[in-house]
């Protein structure tokens, strides 16, 4: 399977008659936004508005971020099983708005979500100061159940980024990337005195607003599988997670997943990349059996040297985490895992749930628990009036004049534990 | 037969009309901790897991709600998984609740809690757990 | 300029006092550098004075914990001191549980920075380096001269409001304590170059270690049981009727120490079960299923054990945290050594 | 506490009714119980009975104390 990425580089955003690119800046009309979002009757408010890198900018609370994409050629159509029919995506060309985000926001449940400012000291531990933004602030109607406004509101993102991401297909990318990856044999034959490395990639699915969706299926409905790892950069996966907003696999982190561009990046120098091994976290110990089972058989199967392994969230997949390592590596398989710590605020205390003594090898994306301050801002896109009962916030979190302490977990993506960012955490 | 400790009354009425038979224990008052510690209780008196204790996202010093399925089993039978589960769950709820408590949520949040909380327990109709 | 001051805190041997004669010792202070001390005032240099030295016999402040730090904080508290030095106490055992001991209470009940010295098999170094800083050292005294420049550095930098760096960089056994930093590369590039080094068997390092499950070495078997002295405990909530001493049905957080001199079966008149965990109408009626009494008096009358011991310790485990388990064991195992038991028989349910 | 007495030089069997946990607590000598509810003998066989019970299990306890051990062992 062969996907050809054409990277269009955005560097500014502004609000036009028209939606379109121009220059590398790109135009957003405003009102095309929001009658899009408002076509979904749970939904009765929609507003545009957009924060580029440096303002003065905070975004409060988010539920996803996305990159604006669309398939050009190849079959399939972008977000399949979503927005797109299902049909298999990844082979052909695509084209991504990089440099631009849509992010959503607003009040889902009053207990989740985080923030994103665009500058200032918080900004450096989010990838989204750093991106042109164009957010989207959704009201639901009253009363509305939580599973349906989740859906509603994971929906309005998806539609805004596929109508966005339009504005890309008929522009020259500034840079086109081909990525490959071949049937099993081939792929083994390609390289064969590299050693066979794969990716498993552990997906949120233990329940309401900690899901995931594979060609629309919700991740803890399907068995472990294998998947070529262009069919991620074709939105086949997309986040339905708005829990912990600091280690939050958003829908753009699944469309640039790090791992698998830097596993790319080395194929065929110093290793043979074979594929990805997708898999859940449940919350049922017995389907955690399965699951790891699985994964392991998948490894096995595939003629696997090494894996790499992420996993979304703290607690519960961690269990899933060890799990997997312990009986991949019992296969003679080498395993590295991805993770962020939550060692307490003190930094004292065990950084995960669970260990096992498989698990000799691992990446932090730094703790979680740190406190940071970070002081007003003059803009807010959403409403700050959730900060305290935000994952990382507490009672006295928001201070009169606009500035917050929090926990860093309270920042999207700060933690993420696919190993996107550079933030890290050793011992003292 | 499967045993669920919960304080959260959604997931009690959940397993007591589930088509699978579960006996409850309702900790009306409990806290999150509370249902955790009487797990272990259970555990210690040979039961085993069937649901991870730390099931979410929500850390343990936000949301108030917590329900933990088990199943006994003869006391020799092998539930080493499940203590160790149980403890490093504990110990991990504590590390939290000494950051910070649970703060006190309004009526909406914590029916939205207690929702989430339920949504993780669902598929207990739908799957064989041998 | 008026000079910083420094309090120091050494033992009994390094003092100059004496070995091991001498470890029974009451705290004392003496003003200006004692032995060691004279190597810490060369590495502070002309701007620090060590204004006191502290002195406590080892055995005296492993006997005396709460009495002798209380003294000490007194006698360091006089100088008014704007850094404290323990040590460095090497490899000797006692002398770094004493440091470190000492140190972290300076360190909470006066503000002020502090710093030791350990051997990284120091027991001392594991109970405390969490709470302290404490400087590296070799298994020996001749390590002083390198040793101590260290903990002088150390504490000048924490006087001056300076960043502490890494434990590499300052030279102190790592505090476990998980400091967050931007790496150069981000994750999943290291975790790719971790991963190809795996693979290849070449070294490399992980970011975060696994924590190692604590373990004890199993004690050399009972020899001659015939004279041996054989104390029960249990976990299983066995105590006097009426529980004295309120002791939780589950989560304990005390236990309790029962006569059982004089008596040869356990009375459910008198010992009754406050366990939480199981059904306890069988331990109601007759106590000795969970401390075997009537069994092991009778074993005593028949010479196969030498004494049964005269009191039982009792807690409830259902729901214990193992921290509190932990430092139920570390009290009644001195009292139990000190009462020269030999061996215990552990029951629980 | 198993792991604190043994700690403190003191040889310790535990006897105990769930075997997993006392491994999980880091017991070295380790005499399975009758089982919950009633660990040290066995009242459904009479007072007589159940004494038998529990002096056999005493007197494994004992001999567990009187064995070398390297690690964590199960006496059975």
């Amino acid at each position: 399977m062969k996907l050809e990425l054409g990277r269009i580089k955005i560097h500014d955003v502004q609000f036009g008659p028209e939606t379109k690119v121009e220059k590398g800046v790109l135009y957003v009309n405003k009102e095309e936004i929001e009658k899009l979002v408002l076509e979904d009757e749970r939904l009765i408010g929609a507003q545009v508005e957009l924060a580029r890198p440096g303002e003065s900018v905070r975004i409060a609370p988010v539920k996803d971020v996305l990159e604006p994409r669309v398939k050009v050629s190849g079959g399939g159509g972008i977000f399949p099983g979503m927005i797109s029919k299902v049909k298999e995506v990844g082979s052909g060309r695509t084209h991504a708005l990089v440099g631009a985000a849509v992010v959503t926001c607003g009040k889902i449940v009053g207990f989740q979500e985080g923030i994103i400012d665009m500058s200032g000291p918080a900004a450096a531990y989010t990838p989204f100061s750093a991106t042109n933004n164009v957010c989207v602030v959704i009201e639901p109607q009253e009363g509305l159940e939580t599973h349906d406004y989740e859906a509603a509101g994971r929906m309005a993102g998806l539609k805004v980024a596929s109508y966005v991401g339009e504005a890309g297909r008929n522009v020259e990318p500034d840079e086109v990337v081909v990525y490959e990856t071949k049937p099993l044999q081939e792929q083994i034959a390609q390289y064969p005195d590299l050693p066979k490395v794969g990716y498993i990639h552990m997906l949120q699915s233990q329940g309401l607003l900690h899901d995931t969706y594979y060609y629309g299926v919700d991740a803890k409905q399907f068995i472990p599988t294998f998947m070529y790892p262009t069919e991620i950069m074709d939105g086949a996966i997309i986040s339905g997670n708005c829990v912990a907003p600091c280690d939050k696999v958003t829908t753009f982190h699944h469309l640039n997943n790090p791992v698998i561009e830097d596993l790319y990046k080395r194929h065929g120098k110093d290793l043979n990349f074979i594929g990805v091994i997708l898999t859940n976290e449940n919350v049922f110990l017995a389907d955690k059996e399965r699951s790891s089972d699985m994964v392991a058989k998948l490894a096995e199967f595939m003629g696997l040297d090494g894996v790499l392994i992420t996993e979304e969230g703290y607690g519960n997949p961690d269990t899933d985490l060890m799990m997997n390592c312990k009986k991949v590596s019992q296969k003679g398989i080498d395993v590295v895992l991805i993770t962020d710590e939550f060692p307490g605020r003190d930094g004292k205390s065990q950084s995960l749930a669970d260990a096992v003594n498989e698990a000799d090898a691992l990446v932090s994306c730094g703790q979680g628990n740190l406190i940071i301050e970070f002081p007003p801002m003059e803009k807010i896109i959403g409403t700050l009036d959730y900060v305290e009962t935000m994952i990382g916030g507490y009672e006295g979190s928001l201070r009169p004049d606009g500035s917050i302490e929090a926990e860093l977990q309270i920042i999207i993506a700060s933690t993420i534990a696919n190993g996107y960012n550079r933030l890290a955490a050793r011992g003292y | 037969m499967a045993l669920l400790i919960t304080n959260n009354d959604k997931a009690k009425k959940f397993c007591m009309d589930c088509r699978k038979e579960v006996e409850v224990i309702y900790l009306a008052d409990g806290t999150y901790l509370d249902v955790l510690l009487r797990t272990r209780d259970y555990v210690h008196r040979g039961y085993r897991l069937l649901t991870h204790p730390l099931c979410g996202s929500v850390k343990p010093n936000q949301t108030p709600y917590r329900s933990v399925l088990l199943e006994k089993q003869s006391a020799r039978e092998e539930n080493f998984r499940s203590v160790e589960l149980i403890e490093n769950s504990i110990d991990a709820a504590r590390k939290f609740m000494r950051n910070r408590g649970t703060p006190r949520w309004n009526e909406r949040t914590r029916e939205d809690f207690k929702t989430v909380d339920l949504s993780f327990l669902t598929v207990y109709e739908q799957r064989n757990y041998v | 300029m008026e000079k910083k001051r420094i309090v120091h805190y050494i033992n009994n041997f390094f003092a100059g006092i004496g070995g091991e004669e001498k470890a029974d010792i009451p705290p004392e202070v003496r003003e200006g550098v004692v032995g060691p001390g004279l190597a810490l005032q060369t590495a502070l240099g002309d701007e620090y004075e060590v204004a006191a030295t502290v002195i406590c016999g080892d055995s005296y402040f492993g006997e005396h914990m709460d009495e002798a730090t209380e003294t000490l904080l007194a006698m360091i508290k006089e100088y008014d001191p704007a850094g404290f030095v323990a040590g460095p106490a090497f490899n000797a055992g006692r002398y770094g549980v004493a440091c470190g001991s000492i140190a972290k209470a300076v360190e909470q009940e006066l503000g002020i920075p502090v710093v030791t010295g350990m051997f990284t098999e120091n027991p001392g170094a594991d109970m405390y380096k969490k709470d302290v800083h404490i400087i590296l050292t070799k298994d020996s005294a001749a390590d002083m001269r390198k040793s101590m420049p260290k903990m002088a550095a150390l504490l000048k930098k924490m006087m001056s409001g300076e960043e502490i760096l890494g434990p590499a960089e300052e030279g102190y056994i790592e505090r476990g304590i998980r400091v967050n930093y931007f790496a150069e590369e981000r994750g999943s590039a290291r975790g790719v170059e971790m991963l190809v080094r795996k693979m290849a068997k070449e070294p490399f390092e992980t970011e975060y270690p696994m924590p190692v499950f604590d373990r004890v070495a199993p004690n050399p078997a009972v020899k001659d049981m015939k004279h041996a002295k054989v104390a029960v405990v249990t976990s299983g909530g066995i105590v006097p009727v009426g529980n004295p001493d309120r002791i939780e049905s589950s989560s304990a957080t005390k236990y309790g120490v029962y006569s059982i001199e004089g008596k040869d079966t356990m009375s459910p008149e008198e010992f009754m079960t406050i366990h939480g965990g199981y059904d306890r109408a069988f331990v109601l009626n007759n106590p000795n299923l969970v401390v075997p009494l009537d069994a092991l008096r009778q074993l005593e009358k028949e010479g196969e054990i030498g004494e049964l011991n005269n009191y039982f310790i009792a807690t409830t485990g259902t729901g214990t945290s193992i921290g509190n388990a932990k430092g139920f064991g570390e009290q009644f195992s001195k009292k139990l050594v000190a009462d020269g038991v030999d061996a215990v028989i552990l029951t629980s349910t | 506490m198993v792991k604190e007495i043994e700690r403190a030089g003191i040889p310790v069997v535990h006897v105990c009714t769930v075997v997993p946990i006392s491994l999980t607590i880091g017991a070295n000598r380790i005499v399975p119980a009758v089982g919950i509810p009633y660990p040290l003998g066995d009242p459904t066989l009479g007072d007589e009975g159940s004494y038998k019970v529990r002096m056999k299990l005493v007197k494994k306890a004992l001999d567990a104390l009187q064995t070398e051990v390297d690690g964590q062992t199960v006496f059975e």
